[in-house]
This record gives structure tokens, sequence and C-alpha cells, in this order.
């Protein structure tokens, strides 16, 4: 991959300035309250699992969690690679957004599959593959948001996560295989075959999730941008670097 | 575990499969509901600023 | 000069330099040995369990100190050093390459030194061939992702503690697949699996290092 | 013009230095000098405008051919401070494919051949300037960039600092040096310019 032309980075293009929602966030909006509303009416009436009873319809909030925690990563690694073949600064803003909602999503995901450990297995945490890869996916990506508040100058931070968000996908495919493989080694697969009634409840709540999660995402990146905009602005005032030292006086002093 | 946990616990009949689904399900949606309304307030603390310094 | 002899040019004064100051050998090493005698004390005089869990600490030791040994004072990561590097037309690939492999190769000196100690000190045999493998492998594989990681943390002022968040869970596979590489051999399996996974984590790393020469370039 | 963190660091400039000409440069602390060296070196793109550096397009991925050619000294001289300064030279004469034997050479030069042997982390900041400059024998650059050249060196590091500039504009290259010594500058350079609020404006 080679970085072209770098020519146009104004930090101020790709957004207006304003940082405001537009009309077709707020449409869907409305969109994902009702999904919501759906998935749990839903989750709440299809009929309880054979072998585990009314305590798997906490399937229907974890797995759904899991999916959008890696359509969110996917949508990171993806727009890192857009930045760094584009650098327009909208990428690297839904880069940010994406993870952000991502470890959110990763964390309802942990905590949903606690509680659902508890009753079925007797214990919050037990080393199931997909609890102990969620922790891992969960830290790595912790590590890249920490990577993003570290970086102070916005492209070389665009750049620096843009690599980052690359080099965690990565990191995630091989840690669900390996962990995969770990588990299988240790214990056999607690899965069993599910229902297509209950299939259909879970298809529901994967939807209704991914329509939160674009929402949540474009709100987020709508507030990264509105604060970039407001940082802009206060700056727009001092002129240049130069402007940072003034004549020393050694007079002055501060009473009062 | 601590005696106060295993005491909530049984309070909430841990027994009781509905009682896990509620409580998981009230985390997960109840902190997607916080998170969309810290994003809804910031982001509109952030506009008024805007708003005020043009 | 070509990719290879000038990489070749880079491991060897960074081999000089830590030949020269020993930081890896004489500070990083004997602090490892004091890390593996405090995890022993504090499981308590168990011999049995001691023994079980021998193999479980190195590994985890190994994982923990490659942070260490990534950002030794005497490696090349700082920014200086990369910009003399570029003005010299080195291949941004190559410092990236080459820090990984010196990285790698002290990485693997480590390992050596701290194998007889934990055998010593858990009382255990490993008695495998899967060693002369394993080693290597996850030194590799640490020092490839370390020198990435390296690059993507240059001069922030946080860097020592990104570098850990950083490197630690994404170098979990190389922890997998080294400890049940050795579980394996020891109950009779195959362990051709967990090669592969060590083969498919270094590829992969190794394309990303090559793949992202360019944005790197840029930092 | 660049902008680092969106403060603007460089605002207006216009430069162009011919082949076998120096420039001097000067300004106040925090002007922008040190960026505009690193933009010069290509080791940071300015955020709009134009930047050829030795014929290339330094705005693109083809500014990597013209780094060969240039050598920037700067404030952290990044080399390795566990080796000796003939070691530090060895590994430049390496990287750049040139034969070791200019090593001892360019040591003597700049009057380090008896200090050759000692770690650069027991070498003063005048010697690890004039081990520099052997750097600068060695590579022959067509483009030498310098950055607070005569600061803290003493007379006869400063001569040795203006003969090496000398030196490499005979050779048809051109140099870029930011200094203070406004008077000792003047007599380096052909052309001297000061700059301030990131403007940069010609003064001699």
């Amino acid at each position: 991959m080679t970085t072209d032309s770098e020519t146009s980075t104004d930090p101020q293009a790709g957004h207006d300035g304003s940082g405001r929602t537009s009309t077709p966030v707020r449409k869907l909006d409305g969109i994902a309250v009702a999904g919501i509303v759906l998935a749990i009416v839903v989750a709440m009436t299809v009929p309880a699992d054979k072998l585990q009873g009314d305590v798997q319809r906490l399937m229907y909030v974890h797995v759904p969690s899991a999916w959008v925690a890696f359509l969110a990563f996917g949508v990171t690694a993806l727009s890192s690679i857009a930045w760094l073949r584009t650098h327009k600064v909208t990428w690297d803003t839904t880069a940010a957004a994406s993870a952000f909602v991502g470890v959110f999503f990763t964390g309802t995901a942990l905590a949903s599959g606690m509680i659902w450990g508890k009753p079925t297995w007797g214990v919050f945490w037990t080393w199931d593959a997909r609890l102990v890869s969620t922790a891992l996916l969960f830290v790595i990506y912790l590590g890249y948001l920490a990577l993003r508040r570290a970086t102070p100058d916005p492209i070389d931070r665009a750049r620096r996560s843009a690599i980052m968000g690359i080099i965690a996908a990565l990191q995630v495919a091989v840690v669900y295989k390996s962990v995969d493989w770990w588990v299988t080694l240790h214990q056999q697969s607690s899965r069993n075959s599910i229902d297509p009634a209950l299939r259909l409840s879970l298809w529901v709540s994967v939807l209704a999730f991914t329509i939160v999660y674009i929402g949540l995402t474009s709100r987020r990146r709508a507030l990264l941008e509105a604060e970039e905009s407001l940082r802009l602005r206060g700056l727009r005032g001092s002129a240049v670097a130069g402007d940072a030292i003034s004549k020393p006086n050694l007079e002055a002093r501060s009473d009062g | 575990m601590a005696d106060p946990v295993l005491a909530v616990l049984q309070a909430a009949q841990i027994d009781n499969p509905w009682s896990w689904v509620i409580a998981g399900y009230t985390i997960v949606y109840g902190a997607m509901f916080g998170l969309t309304a810290w994003l809804w307030m910031r982001l509109n603390r952030v506009r008024r600023q805007l708003d005020d310094e043009i | 000069m070509t990719f290879w002899r000038q990489v070749r040019t880079v491991i060897a004064n960074n081999l000089r330099v830590e030949r020269r100051t020993l930081e890896v050998v004489g500070v990083t090493f004997p602090f490892a040995v004091a890390t593996l005698i405090a995890f022993g004390l504090a499981v308590g005089i168990d011999a049995a369990l001691l023994e079980r869990i021998g193999p479980a600490l190195y590994w985890v030791v190994v994982l923990i100190f490659s942070v260490l040994i990534i950002l030794r004072s005497s490696g090349t990561g700082s920014a200086a050093q990369r910009d003399l590097m570029k003005l010299l037309a080195v291949d941004p690939a190559v410092t990236t390459v080459a820090a990984g492999l010196s990285a790698a190769l002290i990485m693997l000196v480590f390992e050596i030194l701290l194998l007889p100690v934990t055998m010593l000190l858990f009382n255990w045999t490993p008695g495998t061939w899967s060693w002369v493998v394993t080693l290597p492998m996850v030194a590799l594989g640490l020092g490839l992702l370390g020198s990435l990681v390296n690059t993507v943390t240059t001069s922030l002022s946080s860097r020592t503690s990104l570098a850990a968040i950083l490197i630690v869970p994404g170098s979990i596979p190389l922890l997998v697949a080294a400890t049940n590489s050795l579980e394996a051999t020891t109950y009779g399996q195959g362990i051709l699996p967990w090669l592969l996974l060590l083969l498919a984590v270094n590829l992969g790393l190794g394309i990303a290092v090559v793949a992202l020469a360019g944005p790197i370039d840029d930092l | 013009m660049l902008q680092l963190g969106n403060t603007p660091v460089l605002a207006d400039v216009t430069l162009a230095v011919d082949m076998g000409t120096a420039i001097g440069l000067t300004g106040a602390n925090g002007s922008g000098k040190s960026s505009l060296l690193r933009c010069l070196a290509t080791l940071q793109r300015p955020t709009v405008g134009t930047l050829s550096v030795l014929g290339f397009d330094a705005m693109t991925a083809e500014r990597r051919g013209a780094r060969r050619y240039i050598t920037l000294i700067g404030h952290d001289a990044g080399l390795y401070p566990s080796l000796t300064l003939r070691e530090n030279l060895d590994l430049v004469a390496d990287m750049l494919g040139r034969s070791r034997d200019h090593t001892l050479q360019a040591l003597e030069a700049v009057g380090l051949r008896g200090a050759a042997a000692r770690p650069l982390e027991a070498a003063s900041k005048g010697m690890v300037r004039r081990l520099e400059l052997a750097r600068v024998l060695i590579q022959q650059p067509r483009l030498l960039l310098l950055d607070e050249a005569h600061a803290g060196l003493d007379t006869a590091s400063s001569d040795l600092v203006d003969q090496v500039v000398a030196r490499v504009t005979a050779d048809g290259g051109a140099a870029v040096v930011v200094s203070h010594e406004i008077d000792r500058l003047q007599s380096a350079v052909d052309n001297l310019y000061k700059l301030e609020a990131g403007i940069l404006e010609r003064l001699v």
C-alpha cells in the first residue's frame, strides 16, 4: 500500500462545521426504537428452548451484541484502509466512532454472556470460547481507543490508528481461531442446533441491533466532528506557531 | 462469592430463569439507552457551544 | 544495497548494542527469574501443582516480558533514529522488519536462558522436540508484532503503557499455540495444527509489516 | 502551509534554493524553522502547497527518491549511544553502500580520529556535532540541512560547520543553515532569510 497524495488534507474538510445530525439519522432513530420494541416482544413470546428453558432468551441480546461488535470492528478496519488510501477525515471519524460503539457492544456481549453463564454453568465466568475471545476483543479495541486518545495531532492520530485498526482486525481473526481450537481441546462445545422459531427471533434481534449500531455510530461520528470544529474554532483566533512565545516580561505580576 | 452478593442473588430467586433474563435485558438495553442519552446530551451541548460562538 | 543486506546490517548493529549494554541478558532476564520465584512463593509449597503450572508460567512470563524487550532503551524505537534511517534511504519496511527480527533474536536468547531456570525451579522436564520449533516461532511473532506496535506508538508520551495493551492481547494466539503444542506432545497428540497457527500468525504479521510500510513511513 | 495539531506552523513560505548556494535562516524560538527543515528533508509534508526537493515531488511517495541525497542535522542525532563514534559512522557508510574506508578519513577531517573508539554516550555535544559533520562528508549530500548550526559550539567547531557547508556548496550542492548567530551566518551563506510567525522574509 502506498500513500499517493495528501495534498488536500484540510482538517475541516468532511464536516460542515456544525456537527448537525441529518434528517436520515433522525428517521433511523424511529426505526431503531421500533426495531428494539419488536425484538423484545418477539424474544419474550417465542417458545422457550427445550433444553435450557427460558434462560436461553438471553441469547437474543447476547448474540446480536457480539454480532454488532464484529460488524463494528469490521467497519473500523475497512474505514482504516479507506483512510490510508484517501486521507479523507470522514473515514477516520467513521473508524473511531465504529470502534467506540464496537467496544460498547463487546461490553454488553460480555455482560449478557456472564449473566447467561451463571444459571447455565453455575458460574459467571467460564473458559468458554466465546466468552474468552470476546474479553480479548474488548481489550484489543480498548487499546485502539487508548492509542487514539494518546495522539494529539489529528492527521498523525488518523494515520497511527488506521495502521492499528488493520493490525487489530488481523489479531481478532487469529485470536478467534486460536481460542476455538484451545477450547475444543479442553471441552466439547456446548452449542446445540436452533429451532426455526427461535432462529427467527434471533434474526429480528440481530436486525434491530444493527440498526441501533448505525444510529449510535453516526451519532458518535457527529459528536467527534462537532468537537473537532469546536476545537478548530478555538484555534482560529490565534495566528501561527510563533505566537505561542511572546516577549519576556520579568516585571509582569499577577496580583489579585 | 461474597455473602452479601449471595444474599442478593437468593433474594432475587436465582432459580427463576426469568430473573436472569430480566437482569440481562435490563443491563443490555439499559446500557444502550444510557449511551444514546449520553451521546445526545453531549452532542447538544457541543452544538450549543458552536452556535454561541458564531 | 538490497533489502536483506540492509536488514542484516541493522540486525548486526542491534545485536552489537545488546552485547555491549546487556540490557536484556543482564537486566530483564534477572527480573524474569525474580518473577518466576515470586510466582512460586505466591502459589505455595505444593510441589505437584507447581510442577503442573511450570510451563504455563514460563510462557506467560515470556509473553509479558516481551513488552520490556520491545521497549528496551537500547532498541531502535526513537523517532530520531527512524528519521536517520529514512534519510539514509532505507526502506521503511527494512527498518520495521530489522527491528522485529533483532527483537526476535534477543527474545530467543531470553527464552533459552529462562528455560533451564523454569525447569529447575518447577522440577519439570519438557522431554519433547517441539521446543526447537516453538521457541523461535514465538520469538519471531512477538518481535514482529512488537516492531509494528513500536512504530505506531513512536514518540507518544504514554508509549510504555500503550505498547503493553497493544502487544499482550494480540499475542494470545502465540501463547495458546506454544502451551498447547507442549501439552499435545505430552499426551501424544499431533502438534501440527498449533505449528500451523504459529506459522499463520508470523506470516500475517510479516505481510502486515510489508503492506503497511508506506503509511508507517509517514509516521 | 503546514499545520501541526491544527496550529498553523508555517503560513506563508515561498523559498527556492539554488544548487551551489547556501541560505541562512533565523527567527525566534518556535517560529517554525525546524518544521521547515523537516519539510525540506521530506520527513514531513506541508498540509497545503507544493514542495519539490532535488527535483522530486515531496508531496508524493516520490520523495523517497530524494532522501539519499539529503543530510539533516537536527536536535537529536538518532545514532546509537552505546556504539563508538567509528561504529556509528560505519553504519551510516554501510547503509549508504559506501566503503568503510571513508570512515576514518572523515573522522580525521573533523578532528575526531583520537576519539574514534569512544562510545557516543561518552561524547560531548560538540563532539556529537562534529561526528554528524563527518557523516556529511561520507554521505556527500546534494542538500544539507543544519538546525541550530552554531548553538553551543566553540569557535573551532563553528568554523568547521561553516567549512563543511562551503564544501557542500562547492561540490554543487545546496545548504540551508539555521542559526541565531547572524554575523557568523551572514558570512557563511549567500542569502539570509528570517522566519517570523510562519512567514518567511528575505533579509539579505
